[in-house]
């Protein structure tokens, strides 16, 4: 709601690349000539340009892949056995790097190009961006985005398209084939990623703004979206091997902690730059965030204390991470006793979701993508709604209209990331399958589909 | 010659060392291992779900020793890695045929 | 000394909570209705904010935060063994997590209202700060702190409130009870850290501050405080079994490497940071935390070389940690020369300390907190008395008033903290008890006390 | 090319201290007479600070640092036998101790001191700079590099000078003294490093300034010049016992990616920091480091699922790293079409060194330094004079004068750092020796040199 | 008394402990080890240059047993372990002489 | 048959490995243990306190063989394993008294 998005601009359809021309050639033979006649008028007009907030938004963009690489890959990678490390830390590295080349081609320009976009209507661009920024065509070391470079803009909003997909495979983790997985996720962040967050975040005419949707950071673009298409992947794939039966213990608790530190440290970013700026809201969701995630951290190691007596490591990192997500939707508007209540009431649901309900319903969540993000980010979603926080600093609570436009954009995120997952998966399973062979799955997928040992001594 | 194999609790390994260079026996061979035994695991937790877990650390000392030497070797190992606890762990002791140092060309007795 | 603090706000206190209202109901009830006025007056004055200040100042606070999560945990995780690396993780976590909640209930406004002071008045509050920002009370998105919203510094400050108390922990690392360590550093924290934060940086009428005394980024607040905390701990909780038998090696030198690492890089939000500004100062910060950090590693280093022909890791990353510990205080008013002075004292003091005083008196102070935090701060808060630059560049060296200042704010937080120290342990000992049994020490914490292995093989 | 960098002040040699007094000395007895009358004039001009730009760079500092320490430590470490992980984290921590220490006795000055200098001449200075700012005398908390303070630019430019030395310690890993590495990186950083950094950043009147070489952020300075130290080295210290007969395999893959995602996000300070201001330029520089790097990865998985079938995690590390070498020089004038290319032809030509022509050649360059810096860097550094981006965002390609002017600026460096390290090798060869005893080879450098094991289970 | 050592593949572990606990083995002592034999290891790439991992991750039962019940165990521990693929493993069986608890003064059989 | 237990340097697994493939030998089965004996360890250092590492890192080779192919197993070992270094280590034989193969029903020798 709080993203500014670059304006459409005219001179970007005259150069825009046929998508599926080589990428290669664009970049070699790309016209300079007739844009030299807006370039110079553009020269004479001051630049928008805030240092400040270009230094803040250049470091929440390291901060945020940071999250990714290596923060999610080692609170994932320490989650499973020994013998599937560097399927994750892989996956990972893969995600990164795909997202980004989809990105740069069309992501960017199918997520936030407003071309066709009007407040007030509902059409197809609601739903889904023009492709004239697709290869990032116009884009240059003078188009600007507010007050900060369109290049910044891009590369922020690209660690969020890298850091989604990368969520979901926690769900299946240990089991699915690396080449179904790669498929489904550029699926994916075609057909639900780039959609929802165009909903979300495009502007005036875009679905969720319409609504005026409260959606900060993330809650349905990113957690919810990912949290469902983790629940449907699951449940398609299958459970683990032994699943139930052995204990499948994390191989590596101190790398899963340290994961979930750079995840909290990296959130900053995450949250704090979704304010495109560095300034008054962003430092209030630098506040709230550390907030939320110590509370939620705090909860859920209270929830174990209370119940067996030991406090776990694993769990306060499941605490931080379930806060972390929760605060993501509100972190533009909540103060900080707000913060502590999404704090407390996420860690209690995804408590229960991660323990209770997988259990009762059999599900093999493996690294509980649904449990916390699925779930946490529902809460937040909704409870974004209720809290809010005033200009002087005093807060208040409500449950009103802006609590169900909340509930409607979550519903609509779990449906369409449902469907999508649902189709996609459907096509692979029957395709080249999901699964690898109950041989590779013992012998870990390490070795099986990536040829390598992770320790050896 | 016998082989001397004694399954104990880990953090007796020092004592149990100290033990032995008392009484003169100055090699032996140790590997960690994991037993599974009258003594119950504990309780690990994960995820809200429980599992006791069965195998517990151990340490096997294995020590070459020449017949005359086992019944002290036994005792002392016995009383060095006795905590009264149960998982306390075993000793068992089997023949060896031939020893060989690689070093030199020792054989038999001299080898140990 | 440097501090911005905010002003007192008379608005503030027509909405103190009382403190022992539920903070839930506070969040969901905060009055809005006559902060009105005030507020359209202040919309009308000019916005006292930089973003480029305000981008550095969200940067360091991760910095900051990131020296704790994962850094301080992983430097101390990897110095302790295998069975007990969860514990020092879990206690890590945990003090982010207390600290937090602490600190927006109580601890800000303890530490920085100036309620009551008055420049060159010794009174109550020249100790305390009043409870007029309790819960944050009236701190908004346009509230600010000199060139920065006030959010910021809150946040800011936080972490070091954070990693004050979890650098205590090391002393008494491997035996301590979980609920015993929670009870003692949470009034540890309220009794000892809140007020000599209060005393060195809450401005005019505050202790140190009338003193004169210089301690720019915390050698007394965080490092001399922590320091006798943690040689008072270790000496009432006794000795490690085994303590002088056997090795206690470190389980995983690679991980405390990699927290001394992050304690490096975070240290320059630490330093740098307490500017609260990004500008020349700052920029010097930046430059003497490097010089003497790099100066006192290499000094261990060589001594090690010299006594043993093997410079090891665990001694060049406790070198490291000795002299970013004593340029703390200094990092504001020293130059490079002077740096590189302190690194090297800090480091030959700290190995003195670290190996043979702690041999000659025989306590077990595990993983050095006195020998690196109370003895660095002492030399780096002595020092910063010692060492000045100029403005065109030009360094001296005196030794005079200026110590003589130095030394009394040492004195002052020796006694402190050690008194509170003293007082706490004993009621805890008396009633709970400060140790873990015999049987859970040999078994390890991890399983003892938080039911989980580190590793899984 | 785009280095901002302080001009000669003639106050400067006014203090100049002699270099080989004693710098503790120096520290202690700067005078501070004459230079009031030079300052008084400087407070009354407006002051260049940009607080943006501060704070960009700050971080970007720390970044940089945080490449070397953790990220190459654990790059490296992760690479190398069990037995030698921490000689390879000392000599980076030792590295960066003593460069720092270095870089301000006299780095800083025959790096970037342009006393001498004249636009359009070739003369003594165009290849080192004069002792002016040796001790980095005269610079202050009101010294200026442009928009941020001098002392910032002194510091990021020294983590530049830290990580050159740190890449080549790879290339002879598990088997030089450490007493011959340190002694040959000093060396090597005196004749090799400061040169080719002076020749391509000190501005007008040094030599690739004036053959108008583009160099962003050190494609020569660093990367080439490393990756030719590497290569000689190798050969001369000779092969790994075992090197072709066994696997010599890494032990610990996890921390090589950990290593891998620091070195990703830190080169983000790298390169968009040797914009030296947090701008457009800036911006772009991300994009194109973020776009080459998942260009590059993408290859190399690509390539070996194609040859084997199993796309590795450290493959994907090592094409990460290819890619951020290849865009380094090229960074601050390339487009993201550009940077495609540019990820994507490093990556191919990465991989056939580290494999076929290691393997041709039988040469023991053990984590691939010329490999990857090596050619990574020449890749770029030539690329970078054919691929350009003008302003509106427009991409072009062609060979032409630039491009021959980078190819004579990677000769010069190779030539130069080739024969610098050749000489200095084998002087210390007829010497001390470069190699330790095979014993300690096969005990491992933890135990033989530094009297330490890396684990204790 | 008798010691089993048997050699297994690391995944037929748990199966194995329960078809012993079934016929009332109460004890056993396990060891992580690497096999060497028929079954070919898999091949790992690094940089560039092939190799093939000849050693396989394998585990160690020994199992101390009174005579009688050898015939039993190791049957119990042939269809446990049996996948039918080549480096199922290998069962041993080794004279024991002497055996202890060392808890108690048991010895013999009733140490077991 | 017989059951031969070495205890080597770990660098000269290699070495043995390659020695006992050229008389034949198929299999065998390599633990990672620590060693006690006339070697003297390396000094550590932490803090400043000094120790010394009594244990030092072995291999221990277990290879059944039938009986008349122990002299020559023992002898290959010996030449491949021997440094000429205090350390070298120690090759036990013991007698093994059945052997199974668990993919099959081989047994005795066939089954090695
Ligand atoms: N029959 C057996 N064969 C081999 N090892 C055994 C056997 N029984 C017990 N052990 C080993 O001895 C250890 C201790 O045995 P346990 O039954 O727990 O207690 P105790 O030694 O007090 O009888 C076990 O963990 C296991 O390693
Ligand atoms: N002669 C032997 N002595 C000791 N261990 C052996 C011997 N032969 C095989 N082994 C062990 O048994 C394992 C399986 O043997 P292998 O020949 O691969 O298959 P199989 O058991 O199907 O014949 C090996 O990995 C090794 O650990
Ligand atoms: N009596 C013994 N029983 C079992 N293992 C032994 C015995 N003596 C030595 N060893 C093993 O052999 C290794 C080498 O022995 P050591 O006495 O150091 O040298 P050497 O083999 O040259 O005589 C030891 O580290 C230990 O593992």
């Amino acid at each position: 709601m709080n993203k500014t998005h670059p304006q459409p601009n005219p001179r970007r359809k005259s150069i825009f690349p046929i998508l599926i021309s080589c990428f290669f050639v664009a970049a070699a033979s790309r016209l300079q000539a007739q844009d030299s006649v807006v370039d110079a008028m553009a020269e004479q007009m001051p630049s928008p340009l805030d240092s400040g907030d270009t230094a803040w938004m250049i470091v929440a963009t390291a901060l945020v892949l940071f999250m990714t690489l290596p923060g999610l890959a080692l609170f994932y990678g320490g989650l499973v056995r020994t013998k599937n490390v560097l399927s994750i830390l892989v996956q990972c590295f893969a995600m990164a790097a795909v997202m980004t080349v989809l990105w740069v081609i069309y992501g960017y320009s199918v997520a936030f190009n407003t071309t066709g976009m009007e407040a007030g209507v509902i059409n197809f661009h609601s739903f889904f961006g023009g492709l004239g920024t697709a290869f990032l065509s116009g884009i240059g070391v003078e188009s600007f985005s507010g007050s900060i470079p369109e290049s910044v803009f891009v590369t922020f909003q690209m660690t969020f398209a890298i850091i989604t997909p990368a969520l979901i495979v926690g769900a299946f983790a240990e089991r699915m084939k690396f080449s179904a997985i790669m498929l489904f996720c550029v699926v994916w962040f075609t057909f639900s990623y780039l959609p929802i967050c165009h909903m979300a975040w495009a502007g005036d005419g875009a679905l969720f703004a319409e609504w005026g949707v409260i959606d900060f950071a993330g809650g349905t673009v990113v957690h919810i979206n990912a949290g469902i298409a983790g629940l449907v992947a699951c449940l398609m794939v299958g459970k683990r091997r032994g699943f139930g039966a052995e204990p499948l213990a994390p191989h590596n608790v101190p790398l899963t902690l340290i994961g979930a530190s750079m995840l909290w440290v990296g959130w900053f970013g995450f949250n704090a730059g979704s304010e495109l700026a560095a300034d008054g809201t962003a430092g209030m969701a630098l506040l709230v965030t550390q907030v939320a995630t110590a509370a939620a951290a705090l909860a859920w190691m209270g929830i174990e204390w209370i119940k067996s007596g030991t406090p776990t490591a694993v769990g306060a990192a499941t605490g931080a991470v379930a806060g972390l997500v929760a605060i993501t939707p509100a972190s533009g508007s909540v103060g900080p006793m707000g913060a502590l209540a999404i704090g407390l009431a996420s860690s209690v649901c995804c408590y229960l979701a991660a323990t209770k309900l997988k259990r009762r319903l059999g599900y093999d969540d493996s690294l509980d993508v649904f449990g916390v993000h699925g779930i946490g980010g529902i809460v937040g979603a909704v409870l974004a709604g209720c809290f809010f926080m005033g200009e002087g600093g005093a807060e208040s609570f409500s449950l009103g209209m802006q609590t169900w436009v909340q509930v409607k954009s979550v519903l609509v995120t779990i449906l369409w990331s449902g469907l999508v997952s649902l189709v996609t998966l459907t096509l692979i399973q029957k395709t080249m399958g999901l699964r690898v062979s109950e041989e590779d799955e013992e012998l870990g997928l390490d070795l099986a589909t990536h040829g390598e040992a992770g320790y050896t001594h | 010659m016998k082989l001397i194999k004694a399954i104990i609790k880990p953090f007796k390994l020092e004592e149990v060392k100290e033990a032995l260079s008392e009484i003169g026996v100055e090699g032996m061979t140790v590997t960690e291992v994991k037993g599974f035994g009258r003594q119950k695991g504990h309780t690990e937790i994960y995820r809200g779900s429980e599992y006791t877990v069965d195998f517990l650390p151990k340490v096997k000392i294995e020590i070459a020793v020449p017949a005359e030497l086992v019944a002290g070797t036994v005792e002392a190992i016995k009383k060095a890695a006795r905590s009264g606890k149960i998982g306390d762990g075993k000793i068992f002791v089997l023949p060896i045929e031939a020893a060989f140092r690689i070093r030199t060309d020792d054989e038999g007795e001299s080898a140990l």
